[in-house]
């Protein structure tokens, strides 16, 4: 199976009651994801199509049988709430699209999850796809053209870019085995070593592509995975923000360096010295991918 | 959200963290009587929130009023657009510290640093001397104990009843920190006087953007943009940052904005702006591109791929923006994602040309950007001679 | 420390969760001017710490201010020595429900109880329908998390708007459990009123007395005591208990204290009251007899095995007191522990005998308890027949 | 080896440079406890006889290797503080002395140790004790006529009341394998259950004594593991507090009862249910330890 989700993943929608969250939960529910309930206090005995809604998380769980994975369409400020009501609930997965999750939070959400073995994917992500099983967050529905399923992992802090860079692995005719947003935060819930640990045991994953950028240390992390050896697939990178001026944060939260670590430069560096593939821009992306899989 | 010297210092006051006597001047002569109130001598201190003002010279010392209104004069007049000095007493210390509490990410903890050799930048110390460094993880859930304050207090040499001050001290900066969402508290230097007191020499804190719903106190000063059109920006909720080169960037998504800005720089262009409509704003293309405009780009390079943030509506909102704003430089599209044949079509239909390729689009508008300066040039009849 | 119902609610006030108009009174006029201020109907209920009180009658509800004035000096003239009312609007209720917040020792957490059937006692329900009540446990770590709130709270049973307001109230019950050290925060009944809204009808709060020197804002009332000796005794720091019975307890550590207690009732004897002088009071031994002496007890029975509190301390002590104090009664010791030998010497040289089996010195201390009843029986001419 | 401890426990001392808690620290290694530093903040490098004082548990354990227990002598309000400090060293076998710890700090002590898989013995308790090895705490230098080596476990909940039983324990010809104090107050950070546990599996100990009192479920929980045959040894108990009047807290601050749960007369009855030998005085406990061991 693929990483995280597949088709029998029971997931469990917080938020899917409001205009986005319904919009994105149908959508999840028409791509194959097996949702067997909404959450949203106070809204009990409601229905969006044939999905249940329930007051809390463990009314659902007590309702609907335990989920294995949460998609969450909550407000920032929320956040923290909801993502402790599924760890507390021992849902596994969660996959939080929240973008503006304050700082602090952001920390206990990490701490948590790590100490219970849990996986909390973003914020700020458009979530994760195993293209042809199943979706947890925000994803094309014209899907097809940027993300075919196929034998890439691909791993991302960005979105518009992954759209871009994705497209580039199609066109060089790969397709995604799962796409995993890490989501463009200084704290993400769960980090590109992560994921990429994940990807070295699926073997429905042949290489994976890593859409990095400046800022925070996830690329020096998976750097020294590949230099330990943990990783044995090849990695092909691309890191945004190669010319970004220091001290300045480029867009998301967490693209800024200061005191000269954690630029892209610096980031591509060390990649490539322990064994990566690093596109300078992202139109190489397919290339360096068919070179390295030799095709 | 940075501080100032001044609001951090007074947050310090707040909890109980000494810091030198000190006000806030707007103008020389006001620095030239606080002077005289606080007694001589005093450091001059430009408030700004870039770094480096030290070196810059921003930072005076005054050993009478008349040489802090002088200090003070030289400060405002410099090019680094200083509104405000704080003029503070200078003091005669035995010794610098550091102390500082910031996220460690990988962790979900808190990180306390400190080192009884402050007053140098800490990267530059964690490079050159990391064993100098003391560092203390705080769990996020469970906050600073007191045990980890005295321990990393007595774990500095330091004599036991400065020690139990610099304690008091972490804990004091844990509680401002922790209690205002920081992202960053920092005190460095810590000046240890003779007398055995501890002082605050700087303070340097930031507060979590995504946090202020919770700290109505903070609110951005209109200082603290690099120009009127990045306030205005903020104001609008939209990602913004000024540059003087010649292309403005009016793209969707974070990441592929600072790809195009990438881009634009590889192939020999300029950047006059960086700015996101995409996400939330993608409906506001107009008030994107009238901000673009105000810095007289020679080039509007629109660049998207959105998922959630419509083509077809991106483009829709940027013909009428064509139509109501009329701007004078080229503008390129690069249109993509949901609703894209739409958006192509709108965009043909105002006679706008639809890119799919990202650097085709950014060679086309770095080119254009050229081609307009080399007209400028030589409609003001200079030369610039090396350039292809 | 247990606070009375007014206090409790002057604390729900301050945490913002509702209560009922109510002012207190000290006189049955004051009660009626109250009660006039207030608006009919009014419920006067006594301000006292035992439980009980609506079946004792110390609950009133009155229609008019000469109603209330009726009910107040009731109350106030009853044997449970009520010496404040509160003087409440009576309010209409749609139902009564019921929160509380107490620990989980064994879990180490707090333990939130909610039921939509409140007004009875919760342990009578948890005997009878345990599945009409809510069990949240809230981490002692991590605190209450606002979904924990909401889950119980749409778990009642109860309308959306209802259930909102039953989950705010939780929060600020646990924010005072939790900011003020609470061993108990409890609300029975929780008033639904016809108009939707939710009020306290009862506040039932304790304070952790090992806490308190976090609150200085409590102090111990005098009304709350049961006697002026346990006033007394509780600002020496001393352990005791008010009884009306023959024997005054004067021993050392808690379980064995609570032992002999256990063992004179065996051997057909009365408690006067139950007092520790162990622990950081074994020099106090002649305050600690002074506070027995002023019950007039037939016997002082005196056990002691301690390890820290040295019985040869304990015994010079005794001596001493009993020089200055000249107690009327016999006084049986049975001291052990550290200093034990040198403590029997002390004794014997003072006239006292040393026992050394602690069932030994409660039958001593019951027989001559009962020898001194049947004395004072047939000096006043009375005759226990029965007794022995 | 005894339960918890014996001669070659590492102990380190909290609180050690005050006047009783150097006067017990003395008495700890004149009873062959293997004391290896003392944590007094502010006063390290003095020494307390040949004992080093050091800052903190960090810096102890720093300088003398890990300690596998620790006797705080620190007073109640920073008896929390203290025993984070030792569970954050890994520190594994906590015993406090301290007489009114705050309720909610117990509790997040308890929870702390139990998360952890740690012991946290008191507060309020003499300690715990394997007479002829080792002492954590204050128990009589008198000690051979009270707390002599042999096969029976003590688990108690008071302090001159233990001095009274076990000497009747000794006067019946048995002597103490260890002797824990699980302490006074409503929420000791270990329980009777747990320290059960530890005397079946002690091979050392032949029979339990449990000196009880009204208050609290310990009793009830101990009920509970013989009546599931998790104790299989014989249990002789005492229960302090049988004519206690409801509502008063009899001197310990466990000890009261409200609601009619928790009474000493009911903790009797559980306990007998269940197959305990239940001395209605003290006195009684020898003989019934006797009758239980067949002497």
């Amino acid at each position: 199976m693929s990483i995280l989700i597949d088709t029998t993943t029971r997931v469990l929608v917080m938020g899917a009651t409001g205009a986005e969250g319904s919009f994105w939960t149908g959508h999840m529910m028409a791509m194959g994801t097996h949702v067997i309930a909404a959450v949203t206090p106070g809204k009990e005995g409601e229905r969006i199509g044939d999905l249940p809604v329930f007051h809390s998380v463990r009314r659902a769980i007590d309702a609907r049988g335990q989920a294995d994975a949460a998609m969450l369409f909550v407000p920032p400020r929320f956040t923290k709430d909801a993502v402790f009501e599924c760890l507390d609930a021992g849902i596994r997965l969660i996959v939080t699209a929240a973008d503006g999750i304050p700082l602090h939070d952001a920390l206990q959400i990490r701490a948590a999850s790590r100490e219970r073995g849990c996986m909390v994917v973003g914020g700020n992500t458009s979530g994760i796809i195993s293209p042809g099983k199943a979706m947890l967050g925000m994803f094309p529905y014209w899907i097809e053209r940027v993300y075919k399923p196929g034998t890439i992992g691909v791993m991302t802090r960005s979105g518009s870019l992954t759209n871009e860079v994705t497209s580039m692995v199609v066109r060089a005719g790969f397709g995604v085995s799962t796409l995993a947003g890490v989501g463009g935060d200084p704290v993400p819930g769960m980090r590109f070593a992560e994921v990429l640990r994940l990807f070295e045991q699926d073997s429905e994953t042949e290489a994976v592509v890593m859409i990095g950028e400046l800022g925070g240390t996830m690329e020096e992390e998976v750097a020294d995975q590949l230099a330990s050896g943990a990783f044995t697939k090849p990695l092909v990178a691309f890191i945004g923000g190669r010319h970004a001026p220091e001290g300045k944060r480029m867009g998301h939260a967490g693209a800024i360096t200061s005191g000269g670590t954690g630029g892209a430069r610096y980031k591509m560096e060390r990649l490539r010295a322990a064994g990566a593939l690093v596109a300078e821009r992202a139109s190489q992306t397919g290339t360096l991918l068919a070179q390295a899989l030799h095709r | 959200m940075k501080l100032h010297e001044f609001q951090a210092k007074a947050l310090f006051r707040e909890y109980g963290i000494p810091v030198p006597r000190g006000e806030l001047a707007e103008s020389a002569e006001e620095a030239g009587s606080i002077a005289q109130r606080i007694g001589m001598p005093v450091v001059i201190k430009a408030q700004v929130l870039r770094g480096g003002r030290g070196k810059a010279g921003l930072v005076r010392r005054a050993a009478s009023p008349a040489e802090a209104i002088d200090a003070a004069r030289a400060i405002l007049a410099s090019d680094w657009k200083v509104r405000r000095v704080l003029v503070e007493q200078a003091l005669e210390y035995e010794r610098e510290l550091y102390l500082s509490l910031s996220p460690d990410p990988v962790a979900g903890a808190h990180l306390i640093l400190a080192s009884a050799e402050g007053g140098v930048e800490i990267e530059d110390m964690a490079r050159s001397a990391p064993e100098k460094i003391q560092r203390v993880r705080v769990e996020s859930m469970r906050g600073l104990m007191p045990w980890q304050a005295r321990h990393i207090a007595f774990s500095l040499g330091l004599k036991t009843e400065t020690a139990r001050k610099v304690a008091h001290i972490i804990e004091q900066l844990y509680a401002l920190y922790a209690g205002r969402d920081a992202e960053l508290a920092e005190i460095n230097p810590l000046f240890l006087l003779p007398d055995g007191s501890l002082v605050a020499g700087d303070a340097k804190v930031a507060i979590d953007d995504n946090a202020l719903f919770r700290h109505p106190e903070f609110s951005q000063d209109s200082a603290d943009f690099d120009s009127d059109i990045a306030r205005e920006a903020a104001a609008e909720g939209i990602p913004y940052l000024q540059f003087d080169g010649d292309i403005s960037l009016m793209c969707a998504g974070a990441g592929l904005t600072t790809a195009v800005y990438d881009l634009v720089v590889d192939f020999g262009g300029t950047v006059a702006n960086y700015l996101e409509f995409g996400g939330p704003n993608y409906r506001k293309s107009v008030r994107a591109m009238e901000l673009c405009i105000r810095n007289a780009p020679k080039v509007i390079l629109i660049v998207t791929f959105g998922t959630i943030a419509r083509a077809d509506v991106m483009a829709e909102g940027i013909v009428e923006a064509i139509g109501r704003l009329r701007p004078a430089c080229p503008i390129v599209t690069c249109i993509r994602g949901t609703g894209e044949d739409k958006a192509h079509e709108i965009l043909r239909a105002a006679g706008l040309q639809p890119l799919t390729d990202t650097e085709e689009a950014v060679r086309i508008a770095v080119a254009l950007a050229r081609q307009a300066a080399d007209r400028e040039a030589g409609e003001t009849g200079a030369s610039h001679g090396g350039r292809a």
